[in-house]
């Protein structure tokens, strides 16, 4: 494989907890790889499923969805909700035959600076194992 | 003078047309699901089946068609046109209700003040081969509607499956060009006899009782009529009937942006769609199946014979066949009519 | 016996004037198969049949009759669709009246017609026989063989929550054991499923058969018919038509009865169910839910548990 | 042979707000190209399909007159895809239009008469094409009578505040502007049209009345003028539908076998009265 490939890895951020995640890390000065492009989200749960396909279908390589710690949700239930959708939804494109991997979830407080970076670290080294997307992307 | 092509000589044939034309013919996509494509080898091309599911004016009137690309450059944009037809093409293997049907698409995008561009294009480039229909269905009504399971009319060169040949007639000038082709060979009498009983067999199976003599009178004084009460009602308005239809001719128009430019396409469209006349403000014309159910029936038998003299079914039967509900045109014409004239088949419904 | 009984029962909701009209099937002019009507008359009811060609799924029709009192003829699957329904609150309580017919599992006319040479003009069942005549030949298949294959890993025949039941329950599977074409689909390569998805979409003619055949899709705008935003073109590309039934088979998640509806009323013969099993298989796995089973437990992705599973969640 | 679904290049000349509500936007359009402006030749009552390059085209109709040389103008109701888009368009901007389509309000017919134009909110543009074209020094003496009732529902909401002033000192026309709703500021009338019409009690006599306007509008108009004796023949009205091709090739535009695109959508009464009530 070309080795100057970088994947683009699209991240969907809650705002109460991860995305004051990525700012404690950034504000901490602490590295992550510069792949990842962040559309901030009110909540974990406001995901739509349709959201993940259209990125997957413009050509990003990997989405990552990140929200607060089960119980911690600034709306209560919002990530509750989510859970099922993402685990239903990952289930389902990886049975399609979509990679596992290409879309990926994580809870990240915003006290977790460094958990943000090593999610990061790991996304990224998942998807740069599995090469740029194939399937599924419109030409 | 009548000519032959033995079927061992169809693939070299075949091969022939490739290699001066475009060829489009039916191609098995799955078991039993046929379409019209873009040929790049021979033994893609299945004649077996009596009828592709999508119609042939798949080949002049594409589900998709790009009518022009652009390219941005700064507040102005580069336009540049699809509408030319680089090659030469043949659509071998049509059916003669598909033909005519092609007869009828003719009347809508060449006619009156606007002609089509893109679709006289790829009118004029093609040459047109007929395939006889040597065992029409059982929902074929073509003989019904003004055409035939034999009807050489639109065709350029007419095929007949005679088992072991074709029996190829040449019609037109297109035809003639054909005269010279080395696969071709003189067909004996036997043969064209055997034609000729053929013909005549197919001719007495396709339904000559669907009563779509008058109709458009009829529908005249059925507009408000409480008949499309129940007509629609067990329609799904699904569209597979338009889609599949080989006169249905309605498309949207639809720009596809990229970042530095995209392109204006048109794709087939429906009337039995709600988006399909709904307008920006919310109000539409058509607001229920019922209103869109007429529509696609007054269409075909009272609208379009009042622009253009003629009925707008060919009675290819598609609609009949992959109606997942078992909507049934012909019934839909029977009800129009005082006397409903009975089916091979016999059977009891609330609706068509 | 049921046809005598789903007319008697149509008679007497429609003479007691309990319903409107009656939604069940007819016998039409296609061998093989049967068509929705719709009876208002008690003196019409002779109209009813019921054979192993019933294959709609009549709750579609539903959301066009809205304002009516219906007396419906519901399979296992039907049955559990109107249940899905009512949870997501589409009808009144008193609304329907629910015809159940223990399902024996329809017939594919698809697998037939495929199975004989020539046109079939006629076809009847005898026993356990499917009867099929054309202009040469006289035919009797195994009506075993030829069953749509979503009957025929159904695990609900007997529908729940009918009104009456007109015919004994039928002895039912349960779900883990099913769907061997989804086994044998799993064992595949996540390439070798990628390229089976792509060449089934790949037919696609986005008619949007399958969506209008389904109970469970009445959206006043389905996604593609979003503008603005525009999630898919409508020009026919691969990727789009992916993005579609992707989409379509995944807003089923939970809410599915896996009537087989889409795959029947697709022109292109386009693979649908094992998208939709798998799914109903998934929220049976992570969240023990069947749909349609009983009118009070909410459709999974409407609620959710604390407990539940999150170890694909970094 | 010209193919007719290219859209002719414009330039965005001039572009401004016509209402409070900000929902109306006048495009004033340039041709990009000489040859266009030569070629291109219209009647009130046509329209054009306007198409912002990635979002689609709208039809639009026409709101200047042909007299008014070189540049066409159409006001555009904020309504959809491409009519935000529309909106928010700068000026300079290339733009793309098709037309004129349609056959436009019959200007032949009208000679000699007296012309009563009624108008209602936003579809006053095709009829401000007509009553400018009218009030043009050549054209003038076509006509004789030019009386216009024009009606929107709040002061601020009426389309080209300037121009109607400037009609109202004219003495070659009768021009009577309401308002359902009138504000501190509103000298003027204020009344629904229907009523404003049979107050004003025109006569009918060698008359032709045009009449545009919301449904509503139209529905209660329609019984007034037949009250003052105006016959079907001589009442037009612009019809609008859902469009996408504009010259009869597309479908879904049709009321009976009529194709509003290409056959209208100028209609008078009698035409209608035979069509079915698909509209």
């Amino acid at each position: 494989m070309d080795n100057s490939w970088e994947p683009k890895i699209l991240a969907f951020l809650c705002n109460w907890c991860s995305y004051a995640g990525a700012d404690l890390a950034g504000t901490s000065r602490i590295q992550y790889p510069p792949n990842i492009r962040v559309i901030r989200v009110p909540c974990s749960g406001r995901i739509n499923p349709l959201f993940i396909l259209k990125a997957l279908q413009g050509g990003v390589d990997g989405v990552l969805v990140s929200g607060c710690h089960p119980g911690d949700c600034h709306y209560l239930t919002g990530n509750y909700v989510g859970r099922r959708k993402s685990a239903t939804l990952k289930r389902f494109l990886e049975y399609l035959g979509l990679e596992e991997g290409r879309v990926q979830f994580s809870w990240v407080s915003a006290a977790e600076g460094g958990k943000f970076s090593q999610v990061v670290g790991e996304v990224v080294q998942d998807i740069k194992k599995l090469g740029p997307i194939k399937r599924f992307v419109k030409k | 003078m009548n000519l032959k092509l033995d079927k061992k000589d169809l693939k070299p044939f075949l091969q022939s047309l490739i290699d001066e034309a475009d060829l489009f013919a039916p191609v098995q996509l799955a078991e039993g699901v046929l379409v019209f494509k873009k040929i790049d080898r021979p033994d893609e091309v299945d004649l077996s089946s009596s009828n592709t599911q999508k119609p042939a004016k798949e080949v002049f009137s594409p589900q998709s068609e790009t009518m022009f690309r652009y390219e941005k450059a700064g507040k102005q944009h580069q336009v540049t046109s699809t509408e030319e037809v680089e090659r030469k093409r043949v659509i071998l293997g049509v059916r003669p209700c598909d033909i005519q049907a092609v007869s009828l698409l003719d009347e809508v995008f060449l006619g009156k003040e606007y002609t089509d561009s893109y679709y006289l294009n790829n009118r004029n480039a093609t040459t047109m081969i007929g395939m006889a229909c040597g065992h029409p269905l059982s929902t074929c009504f073509c003989s019904s509607t003004g055409g035939g399971p034999f009807l050489r009319k639109g065709s350029d060169l007419f095929f007949i499956d005679l088992g072991e040949s074709f029996l190829v007639e040449l019609l037109t000038e297109k035809g003639m060009t054909f005269q010279k082709s080395n696969f071709f060979k003189e067909a004996n009498t036997e043969e064209i006899s055997l034609a000729k009983a053929i013909e005549e067999k197919a001719l007495k199976k396709t339904d000559t009782s669907v009563p779509v003599e008058g109709i458009e009178k009829r529908l005249d004084l059925m507009v408000e009529s409480s008949f499309w009460d129940r007509v629609h009602e067990k329609c799904i308005g699904c569209r597979v009937c338009t889609y599949l239809c080989p006169t249905c001719h309605c498309f949207d128009i639809m720009d596809e942006a990229l970042t530095h430019g995209g392109q204006r396409v048109r794709n087939w469209d429906s009337c039995l769609s709600s988006l399909y006349s709904q307008e920006t403000s919310g109000h539409n014309p058509r607001p229920t199946n019922r209103e869109r159910t007429r529509q696609r029936i007054m269409h075909k038998f009272n609208y379009f014979p009042k622009n253009f003299g003629r009925i707008a079914c060919v009675g290819c039967g598609r609609c009949i066949l992959y109606c997942p509900v078992q909507f049934d045109i012909r019934q839909a014409i029977n009800w129009t009519s005082a006397k409903r004239l009975k089916l091979q088949r016999g059977g009891r419904s609330t609706n068509p | 016996m049921i046809q005598k009984k789903i007319r008697e029962k149509a008679k007497e909701l429609l003479e007691k004037k309990m319903v409107d009209l009656i939604i069940g099937f007819g016998e039409w002019t296609l061998p093989l198969r049967t068509t929705p009507i719709f009876v208002r008359n008690p003196k019409e009811v002779d109209h009813l049949i019921w054979n192993s060609f019933c294959e709609n799924n009549l709750s579609t029709y539903l959301h066009k009759f809205s304002h009516f009192k219906v007396g419906i003829v519901v399979k296992g699957c039907d049955a559990r669709s109107i249940t899905a329904l009512s949870l997501e609150k589409r009808f009144k309580p008193d609304q329907l009246y629910l015809i159940g017919v223990p399902c024996q599992r329809m017939v594919d006319r698809r697998r037939v017609k495929k199975a004989v040479k020539g046109e079939i003009l006629r076809a009847s069942e005898q026993g356990d026989q499917i009867i099929v005549e054309g202009e040469d030949f006289k035919t009797a298949l195994k009506r075993e063989d030829f069953l749509y294959s979503s009957c025929q890993v159904c695990t609900h025949r007997t529908p729940t929550l009918a009104n009456v039941l007109v015919g004994d329950p039928v002895e039912e599977i349960p779900m883990t054991e099913t769907h061997p074409d989804i086994k044998e689909f799993e064992k595949k390569s996540p390439e070798e499923r990628w390229k089976y998805f792509e060449k089934e979409s790949s037919r696609c003619i986005l008619c949007f058969a399958c969506r209008e055949a389904c109970p469970m899709c009445y959206c006043e705008e389905c996604f593609v018919d979003s503008s603005n935003p525009k999630w898919i073109e409508k020009s026919l590309s691969p990727s789009d038509n992916e993005f579609y039934h992707i989409v379509r088979a995944y807003h089923q998640t939970g809410r599915c009865s896996g009537c087989g509806a889409c795959e029947r009323a697709c022109p292109m013969e386009i693979r649908l169910t094992y998208l939709t099993q798998k799914l109903n298989q998934n929220v049976k796995e992570l969240f023990n839910f069947e749909t349609g089973i009983d009118a009070e437990t909410l459709p999974p992705l409407s609620t959710y548990e604390t407990e539940d599973r999150q170890e694909f969640i970094k | 042979m010209k193919n007719p679904y290219h859209p002719i290049p414009m330039i965005v000349k001039k572009a401004s707000v016509e209402t409070t509500d900000r929902m109306l936007r006048t495009l004033q359009l340039s041709f990009l190209n000489e040859e266009d402006a030569k070629a291109f030749r219209f009647i009130p009552g046509q329209f054009c399909e306007l198409s912002i390059f990635g979002k689609g085209e709208a039809p639009l109709g026409i709101a200047s007159s042909p007299t008014e040389n070189g540049s066409l103008k159409f006001t555009i109701n904020k309504a959809g895809v491409v009519t935000t888009a529309l909106h928010h368009i700068e000026e300079g901007t290339e733009v793309g239009m098709r037309g004129p389509l349609g056959n436009g309000y019959p200007i032949d017919i009208f000679q000699g008469k007296n012309v009563l134009v009624i108008g209602g909110g936003f579809a006053f543009t095709t009829l401000r094409s007509l009553i400018a074209f009218f009030l043009h020094p050549e054209n003038r003496n076509k006509v004789k009578d030019i009386t216009v009732i024009y009606g929107a529902r709040m002061p601020g909401l009426l389309l080209y505040k300037e121009e109607l002033k400037e009609w109202e000192k004219r003495s070659d026309i009768k021009l009577v502007v309401t308002v359902d709703w009138g504000d501190k500021d509103w000298k003027g009338k204020v009344g629904l049209v229907p009523n404003v019409l049979e107050e004003l009690a025109p006569s009918s006599e060698n008359t032709y009345a045009v009449i545009c306007g919301p449904p509503i509008m139209i529905k209660f108009t329609f019984p007034k003028l037949m009250a003052l004796q105006f016959p079907d023949e001589r009442i037009y009205t612009s019809l609008e539908r859902r469009m996408k091709c504009g010259i009869g090739k597309c479908g879904r535009c049709n009321i009976g076998h009529i194709y509003v695109c290409n056959d209208g959508p100028v209609f008078n009464y009698a035409q209608l009265k035979k069509l079915p009530k698909d509209y």
